[in-house]
C-alpha cells in the first residue's frame, strides 16, 4: 500500500506542485490507512473510467460525420455479449471495491481501539488511550484533558505514538472534529457523544477545525494541534496548569457565550463532573440532566406531574436502583396528585419542596435498604 | 416486422369517428388514477410522521408516557364512528350506482355526521391533555403525537368540508357524470383516511399503551 | 451587518419595520438598483409595447403544455442568474480572503450567499428546468394533446414560480437564511436563527415544493393515461421512461420533504421538540429525513438529463440506441435503488461500522446500471454516422466529466474514505461535477435540441459552441482546484482563510467561474442573435434534425394541439418508422378536437399564496389567516366551474394545417 | 397494454367497480371483527405479554389494512390496468424503508452516542 503513495503523488504533481495534500500525506496512522483506501479505491475505478474516456474520444473522432472510411451501420443497436460485459464488468469491479468498504469501514470505525500505532509499530494493548474531551462551541473548541486536569481552548496537543480517545461533544449546533493530518472527521452534537481513536506519528503542529458549518464565527472556528515528544508534552501540559483560571460551571457558562476568534486560553483544572454536565446539557443545574431523562424515559416516563418537576428526577440515573427510587417517587407522587385532585389544585403550583423533601426520603430508604442488602 | 413493413400512411394516426365525449371519457379515468397518485404521496406524508413518531415517541422528557395519558375506550368510539362512516359512504356509492340521488345525498350526510362526531372526540381528546399540561410543547413524544394525530384529523376536517361542497355540487348539477367521479374520489379519500387510522390507533394507542 | 430587530411583534406589520431593509449592504443596495432600474424598463417596456395583455391571455394563463415548459425554462434561466450571481461573489470573496485580503462580504452576508446559492440552484434552475423539459417534450413525444390535468399543470408552474418569488423577495425585505442549503437543526431552529431568514426558506420551499409534487402526479398520469394508441411501455422513447421514473420519484419523495419542514416549521413556530437538543427532540432525525427526499432528488435531477443524451444520441449518430432494453432497466434499478442509500450523506454522524458501511455499499451499487448508461450511449457512437451539432457537443463534453464525477462519487461512498472528504471542497468539486457535467449540459443540449420544435428556428450555431467550449473549460478550471484544495484539508463554506498557501488554487477557480460567466452570456447572446436571425435559421419541416420520435413529426411551432390526428404507433421511434415508411400528412377530413380551456385561476392562486407566504414568514397572522380563507373559497370556487374545455372545430384545423401543407410545399419547391 | 382512450368504456361508470352491498358488509363485519379483537387484547390485558400483544395488534392492523383496500378501495391486480396495486405496492415498500430505515439508522446513532447509555441498557435488560 504504502509504496503507491509516491507514485499516487507523482502523478498528481503537475497539478498540485508545491502544495501540502494532507489528506493524501498524513502524518496519523489513521488517516494514512484513510489515504491508501482513497488511492486504492481510486485505481479500481480507473480500470473502467479510463477506458470509457478513451473509447469515447476514439468512437467520437472515428464515426464523426466526415469521416466517410468509418463503417456505418444503422441497425446495429443490440449485442447480448457486449450487454453482458457492460453489466458484469462495473459489477465485478463494484464486487471488489464493496469487500474492501466492508472491511476498512469496520477496521476504521472511530470508536474501535487503535489496532496499531503505524504499518511498522505494533500498539501496546496494556496501554489505555489518553482521553481528550472536545466540546464544538460557538465558534470555538474546549479541549478538556481529564487525565492531566487541565482544559484548553483552541488549542490541542498529544504525544506522538500515543493512541488517543477523543470524547467529542458540543454545547450548541452540529459541528465537525477535523484534522486532516491526524485522522477523519466526526460530528459533535449536544447531547451526544461521538468519540475518534486516533495517533499522531510525527511531531509538528497541524490545522484542526470545525468542518461542518455552524454559524456566524464558523471560519474562524479552527485550532492548531500539536504532535509533541512525550517531555514536549510534559511541559505543554505543566505550561497548561500555570493558566490564570480554574474551569467550573461558572467559567464555563460564561465560556460558551457566542464569540468568535476566541483566542487560545488555559485552564489550571477542571470541576471534576463539568464533562458529564456538559453532555448531558445540565452545566445550567436548572435544567435536568439527559442521562437521568432519559433513564425516567426508559422506565415509562416521568408522570403527567413530571411536565412540571422535572428536577426532582435528578440523579436517577447513578442511582444504584433507578427503577425503585422511580416506583418510590411515582407512589408518593400520586398520593399528592390525589391530594390536589381533591383540593383542586393545578399541579403547577404544587409546593416543590414538599415533592423533593418526599423525594430526599424516598433515596434515603433506597440508599439504607441497599446498605442493608450489602 | 414483415406484416409492418405493409403499412400505409393510414395506419399512423388515428380517426376518432366514434362518439363525441370520448376526449374527455378517458380524462376521466386519469382523474381516478390521478387522485389516486395523490393519496400514495399523501401516504408518504404520514409515513414520515409514523417514522418520527417511531423514533422520537418514547422520548417523554421525564414527562408523561401513552399509558398516563391515552383513554383506550374513548379512542374505541372514536374508531367505530369512523368505521361507520367508511360503510356509510360506502351505501352512498351504491345508492349513486343506482342513480338515487336523495339516497346518495342522505348516506353523504350521515357520512359526515359520523366524521363530525370523531372530530369531536379529537377535539376532546386534545383538548383534555392540553388542558393536563400535556401539550406538543412539553416533550418530542407529545410533538411526534400531536402532529401525526392532528393532521390525519385535519385531513378528517377538510374531508368533512369538502362532503358539504360536494353535497352542494350534488344539490346543483343532480348525479352527472362528473359529480359522480368525485363522489368516488371523495370515497377514496374517506377510506383513505379510515385505512390511515388503523395504523394510529395500532401503532399509537394500542402499541403506545403497551410498551 | 446592524441586526435588525426580529423580536419585536406587532399585530397589523407582525415583525416588519424599517429596519429590515439591509441598506448598510453596498453589494444588495446595488443589485437593488439594478433590479429596480431593469424592473422598470422591463415593466415600462411591456407596457409601451401593449404587450401585458398578450402575455396573459396567451401565456399567463395558458393550460398548454407546451407553454408552460416555455415558462418554467425562462424562470430556470433568470433563477440561473441569480444562483450564478451567487456563486461568482463566492469565488471572488474566496479568492480575495484566500489571498490575504479581508474580503468584502461579512460572515452574516456571506452565508447568506451560499444558502441562496444552494438552494436557488437546486429548486429553482435545475428543478425548473427539468421539469420545463419534461412538460414540453414527453406530451409531444407520447402523441398526446396535452398532459392529463392542463389545469394543474399550470397552477404547478405559479407555485414554483410563487416559492421563486419569496427568495427574491429575501434579498431585499429583510434576509435568508443562514445555515446551508438543507437548513439542519438546531441551527435552523429558532433558537440558534431567530431571523426570518429560516422561514422565508421554508415557505418558498414548501409552497413550490406543493407545485411539484402535483406536477410530478400530472405527468406520471400522462404517461399512463394519454399515449398514443400503439405506444407501449416498451415502445416510449426512452425521455418518456426517465420522465415516468422521475415523476414517481417526486410524487413519492416530495411529500417526506413537506412533512420533515413541516416538522422543522412546527418547532419553529409553535415550539414544538422534534429536532431541537432538548426535551427529547433529536436533530439527527430530521438529516436522517431530509436526506431520504435529498438523495432521489439527485436522481429527479440527473434521470431526465439522461433520457436526454438517449435521444440526442441516436439522433445525431443516425442510429438507433443501443440496449434500449437494458437503458429502461437501468433506469427503473436507479429509481429504486435511490431509496436506499440515503445515509451516505451523514457517515460521519456517528452511526456504526454495520450501518456505514451497508449504506456505502448500496451507493456503489447504483454506480453499476449508470455505468450501464454510459456504455450504450458509448455503443450508440460505435459505427454511427456523428453530427458534431451543438447538443452532440454537449454530449460528449457530458460523457467525459460525468464519468469523473461518478468516480468521484463512489470514492465518497466508502466511509473511510469520506471521513476524511466529507464536508469538503472535495464534496464541492463532486456535485458541481455531476450537476454541471450532467445535468446543466444536458439541460443546454436539451435546450438547443428543442429549441427549434418550440419556435420554429434553430439557435445559431457559434455562439452555442462559444458557450460550451466556455462552460466546459469554465467547469475545469474553477472545479479542478477544488478537488485539490479538498485533498488539502480545506473545508467548505469558509469566508475568511487563516493562511494563503490556498490563494493560487482559489485564484483559478474564480478565472473559471469567470469563464462560466462567459458561457452564459454567450448563451444570452446566442438566444438574442438567434432571434434577430430567425429567418435565416427558419425551420419549415418540423424535423430540423433528422429525428426519430414523435415531437418531429408535428410542425415548428407545434399547433396548439400537437397533432391534427391522434398518431398509432407501431415500433420503437416512431417517427422514424413513419419517415421510413413513406409516411404522408394527412390533408383532408378533419375531425373536431377536445381541449381544455385556458384560465386564470391557477396565476391568482399562486399570487394568494404568495402573500400567505409573506404574511407567515413575518408572522403577519390576520393577513395569513384571510389569505389562507381566500385560497379554500377560491379552491372551491373553481370546482363550481364545470365549463372547462371546447371542442376545436375542423375548419379551424384545416386552416392551421393548410398553411402548413402550403410552407412544405414552398420548402419543397425551393430545393 | 396500449392506454389507448377507446379501452374501458365501462370502468368507473357501473357498479362492478364500486362494490356491492354484500362486499361492503363483508369488509364492514370484517373490520369491526378486527378492531374489536386488538381493543380486548389491550385493555383487558388479556395475554399479559406486552411483546406478543403488540406483534398481534401490529398483524391484525395490517390485516385490516388490507381489508379495507379491497372491500372498500377496491383495489384489485386489475383496476387501472394494475397501476392501482403497483403504486400502493411501491408506497409500503416505502414507508417501510422509511420507517426502518430510520429506526434502525436512529436507533444505531443513539446507541453509539446516548449518554447514559449503559445504564439505561441495563435497565431495559432486566426482567
Amino acid at each position: 500500500m504504502r509504496n503507491l503513495k509516491p507514485i499516487a503523488i507523482l502523478l498528481l504533481a503537475p497539478v498540485v506542485s508545491g502544495c501540502n495534500l494532507v489528506v493524501i500525506n498524513p502524518s496519523g496512522d489513521i488517516a494514512s490507512q484513510q489515504s491508501d483506501l482513497i488511492i486504492y479505491s481510486t485505481i479500481l475505478m480507473l480500470i473502467v473510467v479510463l477506458p470509457v474516456m478513451a473509447l469515447t474520444v476514439f468512437f467520437a473522432l472515428k464515426y464523426r460525420a466526415s469521416n466517410k472510411s468509418a463503417k456505418y451501420e444503422p441497425d446495429w443497436y443490440h449485442s447480448t455479449s457486449l450487454e453482458i460485459v457492460i453489466w458484469t464488468v462495473p459489477m465485478a469491479i463494484i464486487l471488489c471495491l464493496a469487500g474492501l468498504t466492508w472491511v476498512a469501514t469496520h477496521r476504521l470505525e472511530p470508536y474501535n481501539p487503535l489496532r496499531r500505532i503505524s504499518s511498522e509499530i505494533p500498539i501496546d494493548q496494556s496501554v489505555e488511550p489518553m482521553v481528550i474531551q472536545a466540546i464544538a462551541m460557538d465558534w470555538k473548541w474546549l479541549f478538556i484533558y481529564p487525565e492531566q486536569n487541565i482544559a484548553v481552548v483552541n488549542e490541542v496537543a498529544a504525544p506522538v505514538n500515543r493512541p488517543v480517545k477523543f470524547e467529542i461533544t458540543s454545547s450548541t449546533v452540529m459541528n465537525s472534529l477535523y484534522i486532516p493530518a491526524l485522522a477523519g472527521q466526526i460530528y459533535a452534537m449536544a447531547g451526544m457523544q461521538t468519540e475518534l481513536n486516533a495517533v499522531i506519528n510525527e511531531e509538528g503542529s497541524y490545522n484542526g477545525f470545525s468542518a461542518n458549518y455552524s454559524g456566524a464565527g464558523f471560519s474562524q472556528m479552527h485550532f492548531k494541534f500539536h504532535g509533541m515528544s512525550e517531555d514536549g508534552f510534559d511541559s505543554w501540559v505543566k505550561n497548561v496548569g500555570r493558566g490564570p483560571d480554574d474551569l467550573d460551571r461558572k467559567a464555563f457558562l460564561q465560556l460558551d457565550q457566542p464569540s468568535i476568534a476566541h483566542p487560545v486560553t488555559y485552564y489550571t483544572s477542571v470541576e471534576p463532573d463539568l464533562w458529564d454536565a456538559i453532555i448531558n446539557l445540565c452545566v445550567d443545574r436548572n435544567n435536568l440532566c439527559q442521562d437521568d431523562m432519559m433513564m425516567v424515559d426508559a422506565l415509562g416516563g416521568g408522570g403527567i406531574e413530571g411536565l412540571f418537576l422535572r428536577n426532582i428526577f435528578a440523579g436517577i440515573c447513578s442511582s444504584d436502583d433507578p427503577a425503585g427510587l422511580l416506583a418510590k417517587i411515582r407512589i408518593d407522587r400520586e398520593i399528592a396528585d390525589a391530594k390536589n385532585k381533591a383540593e383542586n389544585i393545578s399541579l403547577a403550583e404544587t409546593d416543590i419542596n414538599a415533592l423533593q423533601q418526599i423525594l430526599a426520603l424516598s433515596r434515603s430508604s433506597t440508599a439504607g435498604e441497599e446498605s442493608q442488602a450489602n | 416486422m414483415s406484416t409492418e413493413s405493409a403499412l400505409t400512411s393510414e395506419d399512423f394516426y388515428v380517426r376518432e369517428t366514434h362518439h363525441d365525449d370520448d376526449g374527455e371519457h378517458h380524462h376521466e379515468t386519469g382523474t381516478m388514477l390521478g387522485f389516486w397518485i395523490y393519496l400514495m404521496s399523501d401516504c408518504l406524508i404520514f409515513g414520515t410522521l409514523f417514522a418520527t413518531y417511531a423514533v422520537l415517541g418514547r422520548n417523554y422528557a421525564a414527562g408523561p408516557s401513552p399509558a398516563d395519558l391515552f383513554e383506550l375506550d374513548l379512542i374505541l368510539i372514536s374508531t367505530f364512528l369512523l368505521l361507520f362512516s367508511s360503510i356509510t359512504y360506502g351505501f352512498s356509492v351504491l345508492r349513486m350506482d343506482m342513480g338515487d340521488l336523495k339516497g346518495t345525498q342522505i348516506w353523504l350526510i350521515i357520512t359526515g355526521l359520523f366524521g363530525a362526531g370523531f372530530l369531536y372526540m379529537e377535539v376532546l381528546e386534545f383538548s383534555h391533555l392540553w388542558h393536563l399540561g400535556a401539550t406538543p410543547m412539553a416533550s418530542a413524544f407529545l410533538s411526534s403525537f400531536y402532529t401525526l394525530v392532528g393532521t390525519h384529523g385535519l385531513h378528517v376536517l377538510s374531508g368533512c368540508i369538502w362532503l358539504i361542497v360536494l353535497l352542494a355540487q350534488l344539490q346543483i348539477h343532480g348525479l352527472t357524470h362528473e359529480n359522480k367521479r368525485r363522489v368516488m374520489c371523495l370515497s377514496m379519500f374517506w377510506h383513505f383516511l379510515d385505512l390511515i387510522w388503523i395504523g394510529v390507533f395500532s401503532f399509537v394507542y394500542l402499541a403506545g399503551v403497551l410498551v | 451587518m446592524a441586526a435588525a430587530d426580529y423580536s419585536r411583534w406587532d399585530p397589523v406589520f407582525g415583525k416588519l419595520g424599517w429596519d429590515i431593509f439591509p441598506l448598510n449592504e453596498p453589494v444588495v443596495v446595488a443589485t437593488f438598483v439594478g433590479v429596480a432600474v431593469g424592473g422598470t424598463a422591463l415593466l415600462a417596456a411591456l407596457t409601451y409595447f401593449r404587450l401585458w395583455g398578450y402575455l396573459w391571455k396567451e401565456w399567463f394563463t395558458s393550460i398548454d403544455h407546451k407553454k408552460i415548459g416555455i415558462m418554467y425554462m425562462v424562470l430556470a434561466i433568470v433563477m440561473l442568474v441569480r444562483g450564478f450571481a451567487d456563486a461568482l461573489l463566492m469565488r471572488i470573496q474566496q479568492a480575495w480572503t484566500a489571498s490575504g485580503g479581508a474580503g468584502y462580504l461579512d460572515a452574516h452576508h456571506y452565508d447568506q450567499i451560499f444558502t441562496a446559492h444552494g438552494m436557488i440552484m437546486i429548486f429553482f434552475v435545475a428543478m425548473p428546468f427539468v421539469t420545463g423539459l419534461m412538460n414540453f417534450v414527453m406530451p409531444l413525444q407520447i402523441g398526446a394533446r396535452d398532459v392529463a390535468f392542463p389545469f394543474l399543470n399550470n397552477f404547478s408552474f405559479w407555485l414554483t414560480t410563487s416559492g421563486a418569488v419569496l427568495v427574491m423577495i429575501s434579498l431585499f425585505v429583510g434576509e435568508f437564511a443562514t445555515t446551508g442549503w438543507l437548513a439542519y437543526p438546531p441551527l435552523s431552529g429558532i433558537e440558534f436563527s431567530p431571523s426570518v431568514g429560516v422561514d422565508y426558506y421554508i415557505w418558498a420551499l414548501q409552497i413550490a415544493g406543493i407545485g411539484t409534487t402535483l406536477s410530478g402526479i400530472n405527468l406520471v398520469v400522462t404517461i399512463v393515461k394519454v399515449r398514443a394508441p400503439g405506444m407501449t411501455y416498451m415502445r416510449m422513447p426512452v425521455f418518456c421512461w426517465t420522465t415516468l421514473c422521475t415523476n414517481i420519484l417526486i410524487v413519492a419523495t416530495f411529500p417526506i420533504l413537506t412533512a420533515t419542514l413541516a416538522l422543522l416549521t412546527l418547532d419553529r413556530y409553535a415550539g414544538t421538540h422534534f429536532f431541537t437538543n432538548d426535551l427529547g427532540g433529536s436533530p439527527m432525525m430530521y438529516v436522517n429525513l431530509i436526506w431520504i427526499w435529498g438523495h432521489p432528488e439527485v436522481y429527479i435531477l440527473t434521470l431526465p438529463i439522461f433520457g436526454v443524451f438517449s435521444e440526442v444520441v441516436p439522433t445525431f449518430t443516425g442510429k438507433r440506441l443501443f440496449g434500449y432494453t437494458s437503458m429502461v432497466y437501468a433506469t427503473a434499478v436507479i429509481t429504486i435503488l435511490s431509496y436506499i442509500v440515503w445515509l451516505h450523506h451523514f457517515f460521519t454522524m456517528g452511526a456504526g461500522a454495520d450501518v456505514n458501511s451497508f449504506f456505502g455499499i448500496t451507493t456503489m451499487v447504483i454506480s453499476i446500471p449508470t455505468g450501464a448508461k454510459i456504455f450504450n450511449w458509448l455503443f450508440t457512437l460505435y459505427k454511427g454516422r456523428i453530427r458534431f451539432e451543438v447538443p452532440m457537443m454537449w454530449t460528449i463534453g457530458f460523457m467525459l466529466t460525468f464519468v469523473i464525477g461518478g468516480m468521484t462519487g463512489v470514492l465518497l461512498a466508502v466511509p473511510p474514505a469520506d471521513f476524511v472528504l466529507h464536508n469538503s471542497l472535495f464534496l464541492v468539486a463532486h456535485f458541481h461535477n455531476v450537476i454541471i457535467g450532467g445535468v446543466v449540459f444536458g439541460i443546454f443540449a436539451a435546450m438547443t435540441y428543442w429549441f427549434p420544435k418550440a419556435f420554429g428556428f434553430r439557435l445559431a450555431p457559434f455562439w452555442g459552441k462559444v458557450s460550451f467550449w466556455c462552460w466546459l473549460i469554465g467547469f475545469y478550471l474553477a472545479f479542478m482546484p477544488l478537488y485539490v484544495l479538498g485533498l488539502m484539508g480545506v473545508t467548505r463554506r469558509l469566508s475568511q482563510f487563516e493562511d494563503t498557501i490556498y490563494a493560487g488554487y482559489f485564484f483559478v477557480a474564480l478565472i473559471g467561474a469567470l469563464f462560466i460567466a462567459a458561457g452564459i452570456g454567450a448563451f444570452l447572446l446566442q438566444i438574442f442573435v438567434s432571434i434577430r436571425d430567425r429567418e435565416a435559421l427558419k425551420d419549415t419541416t418540423g424535423d430540423p434534425w433528422n429525428g426519430r420520435t414523435l415531437e418531429w413529426s408535428t410542425s415548428s411551432p407545434p399547433p396548439y394541439y400537437n397533432f391534427a390526428f391522434t398518431p398509432r404507433v407501431h415500433q420503437i421511434d416512431a417517427w422514424w418508422h413513419m419517415k421510413a415508411e413513406g409516411f404522408k400528412r394527412p390533408l383532408e377530413n378533419f375531425e373536431p378536437i377536445h381541449m381544455p380551456k385556458y384560465t386564470s385561476t391557477g396565476v391568482i392562486l399562486s399570487g394568494i399564496l404568495t402573500v400567505m407566504g409573506f404574511a407567515l414568514v413575518w408572522h403577519i397572522w390576520w393577513l395569513a389567516a384571510v389569505t389562507f380563507i381566500i385560497t379554500i373559497a377560491y379552491s372551491i370556487d373553481h370546482t363550481f366551474n364545470y365549463d372547462r374545455d371546447y371542442y376545436v372545430q375542423p375548419d379551424e384545423v384545416a386552416e392551421i394545417e393548410g398553411n402548413r401543407t402550403k410552407l412544405l410545399a414552398a420548402e419543397g419547391a425551393a430545393q | 397494454m396500449t392506454a389507448s382512450a377507446h379501452s374501458n368504456h365501462e370502468d368507473g361508470h357501473h357498479g362492478e367497480g364500486h362494490g356491492s352491498f354484500k362486499s361492503y358488509m363483508i369488509g364492514f363485519v370484517l373490520s369491526v371483527v378486527l378492531t374489536v379483537i386488538p381493543f380486548y387484547l389491550v385493555m383487558g390485558d388479556i395475554l399479559g405479554n406486552a411483546i406478543w400483544t403488540v406483534a398481534i395488534v401490529f398483524a391484525l392492523g395490517a390485516t385490516q389494512m388490507i381489508v379495507h383496500i379491497y372491500y372498500f378501495l377496491h383495489v384489485t391486480s386489475q383496476a387501472e390496468e394494475g397501476w392501482l396495486a403497483m403504486s400502493i405496492g411501491f408506497t409500503v415498500l416505502l414507508v417501510v424503508i422509511v420507517m426502518t430505515g430510520s429506526i434502525w439508522v436512529m436507533f444505531n446513532l443513539q446507541e453509539n452516542m446516548m449518554p447514559g447509555h449503559e445504564q439505561i441498557e441495563q435497565i431495559r435488560s432486566l426482567p
